[in-house]
């Protein structure tokens, strides 16, 4: 374990709680838009938890950039298929659920 | 590496299970997410077998488009409404299935747990290609005459689902909403880029004319779901070129070898590097329009319609 | 290192795993698409840290194509089938 | 157990559950995944034998690579005939099987 291997570990540890979180999320949320909710953001932040970990243990500029605009993409793209799903869902005529179950 | 050991476990166990899930359940939208679901994890499996040139096509197809083929076909065909078989008969399919791969199963047991294969011989004579990546010099050079059948097979598809399709009603999709036309303007680039590096690394290090024909084929799958953003209109029979062009370079290359008193798809030293980047690039343009044409239906008969908003294209 | 991070490799492939729970459960169509989504994004987690352990750069750009192309089934579905049910389309 | 012998065996049981899907089902669609199964499954059992050797064996690598391709183009191929058939007749079943 090298000093840049210590520095990652906080934000690769981090990052593994965040995607528990989401999937917990998953798993656990009421209806579809809550769940929507859990993953869109709980994991993108555990990608850009594990990207920073990964980027510091690299030691390389062009690796570090390279896992960044990968994150970038997932969060365009993972942001825009969310939109999609609960938008065609409002289509098929899924409702929120409203208060307390 | 104990975690390792682990991930394979867990990925094994997991794969056949996930497939039986997608064999049994009644809704065959359950069915085809888990096909996808399947992709993705088969393509951390290839990752896990040092094959990162079939994670990468994987990562396009089987976590991409097959879905998408699965999903229009749905949304066409309609659910399945077939009563369930008896019980006894259910059993009897199963046992019948394990039957037949149970020799599978006895065989691969049978097999050495290490064996060299051919990687030896492979790596010793890869320098004699014009490319350094093994997976590339088997593709197009040592094993090219198979590579060329298999791009004649595509073309054979693609004329065939042409044919099925032909006089179908055409779909009206809903329009694609600001956000995805939005994203797909800001990732359609990017992709393009993607695929023109991975086919120019493709020579010495995992990529190549499938990696990136796949990627820019899926490209044009998602810009023609999104309506046809980005994508510049080109009339059908530049689309048909670009189908053929693949197999047409290849087969003049095979045939240029032949005529010169080599073996077949034996190239000249010298050039041997330049052919293989004019074949590649070539293979790329036809699978990436490949993939858009098994999934789309043929231009000539969309513009004989006189569809208004018929648009096909290659970003290439 | 290595083994920390196929440890961690390990348990973003066990969320996968977790997540397909929703795909059998739905309720809705919508919901059994929620957790392929979730792949894309576990599973960019998954092959950047194997990238790492395994030592295999070309993985990064595996994980640079599940990234830019996640987003096509859901674009398919989105327009495809949830579309064409909504407004019932009849089957030709 | 080696890993490649543990995705092997993982390869096979695919290939058996895409087999049941392809016996079990009238459903055109479902015969396709099916045989989307089969297929994965036959992949991943040549790419696992290519995994006893370090580096791997990168002959079937070549040869999944291309068969993913052509895989795909089968796949299609089959829905496109599969969505003529319930053009034609109302059902995306295969016509005989429905027979007294």
């Amino acid at each position: 374990m090298t000093a840049l291997d210590w520095m990652a570990l906080p934000f690769l540890a981090a990052s593994a709680f965040f995607f528990l979180a989401g999937t917990v999320g998953l798993l656990r949320f009421p209806d579809l838009f809550t769940r929507l909710h859990a993953l869109a953001k709980a994991d993108n932040l555990g990608l850009g938890l594990a990207v920073v970990g990964l980027a510091i243990r690299s030691g390389s500029a062009a690796v570090a950039v390279k896992l960044v605009l990968t994150w970038l993409l997932a969060l365009v793209a993972s942001s825009t298929s969310c939109h999609l799903i609960a938008r065609g869902a409002r289509r098929e005529g899924v409702e929120p659920v409203r208060g307390r179950r | 590496m104990t975690a390792g050991l682990a991930l394979d476990v867990l990925l094994a166990v997991a794969l056949p299970l996930v497939g039986l899930a997608a064999v049994l359940r009644r809704d065959l939208v359950q069915s085809v997410m888990l096909l996808f679901s399947l992709g993705v994890l088969l393509a951390i499996a290839w990752a896990r077998l040092g094959a990162p040139d079939i994670a990468m096509v994987e990562a396009a197809l089987g976590a991409g488009v097959t879905g998408v083929l699965f999903l229009s076909a749905l949304a066409r065909v309609g659910p399945d409404d077939a009563a369930p078989r008896a019980a006894s008969v259910r059993v009897a399919l199963a046992a019948l299935a394990a039957a037949a791969v149970a020799p599978v199963a006895l065989a691969v047991e049978a097999l050495p747990r290490a064996f060299e294969g051919l990687g030896r011989e492979v790596l010793a004579r890869v320098p004699e290609t014009g490319a350094t990546h093994p997976v590339t010099s088997v593709l197009l050079d040592f094993r090219g005459y198979d590579t060329l059948l298999e791009i004649a097979v595509l073309l054979l598809a693609v004329l065939g689902a042409w044919a099925a399709r032909g006089g179908a009603p055409s779909p009206r999709p809903p329009a694609p909403g600001p956000i995805l036309t939005a994203a797909v303007r800001l990732l359609l680039p990017l992709m393009v880029v993607v695929a023109g590096v991975l086919l120019w690394v493709g020579s010495s290090a995992p990529g190549g004319a499938f990696q990136a024909g796949t990627v820019l084929g899926t490209t044009l799958v998602l810009a023609t779901l999104s309506g046809g953003v980005a994508l510049p209109r080109v009339p059908p029979w530049v689309v048909r070129s670009m189908l053929a062009l693949g197999f047409a370079v290849f087969l003049a290359v095979a045939g240029a070898t032949a005529a010169s008193g080599r073996a077949l798809l034996r190239y000249p030293g010298a050039h041997a590097a330049g052919l293989l980047l004019a074949i590649e690039a070539a293979l790329t343009i036809s699978i990436a329009v490949v993939v858009w044409a098994l999934f789309e239906r043929d231009p000539e008969e969309r513009r004989a319609e006189g569809e208004a908003g018929g648009r096909e294209g290659e970003a290439a | 290192m290595t083994a920390v991070l196929g440890a961690f490799a390990l348990f973003c492939a066990a969320n996968v795993v977790a997540a397909l729970w929703r795909v059998l459960r739905g309720p809705t169509a919508a919901d059994r698409l929620l957790a392929p989504q979730l792949f894309g994004t576990t599973g960019i987690a998954v092959l950047l840290l194997l990238a790492e352990a395994l030592g295999a750069p070309s993985l990064r750009d595996v994980a640079v194509v599940l990234a830019l192309l996640a987003l096509v089934t859901a674009a398919a579905f989105a327009l495809r089938v949830a579309g064409s049910s909504a407004r019932g389309e009849p089957e030709p | 157990m080696t890993s490649a012998h543990l995705f092997a065996f993982s390869g096979v049981a695919l290939l058996g559950a895409g087999l049941l899907g392809v016996l079990a089902h009238r459903h055109l669609v479902r015969r396709v995944v099916g045989l989307n199964l089969a297929g994965s499954g036959v992949f991943l059992v040549i790419v696992a034998l290519a995994r006893r050797s370090d580096p791997p064996d990168p002959v079937p690598h070549a040869l999944v690579l291309t068969g993913l391709v052509v895989g795909l183009s089968a796949t299609a191929l089959a829905l496109a005939l599969a969505v003529r058939l319930h053009r034609e007749t109302g059902a995306a079943r295969v016509p005989e099987e429905d027979g007294p």
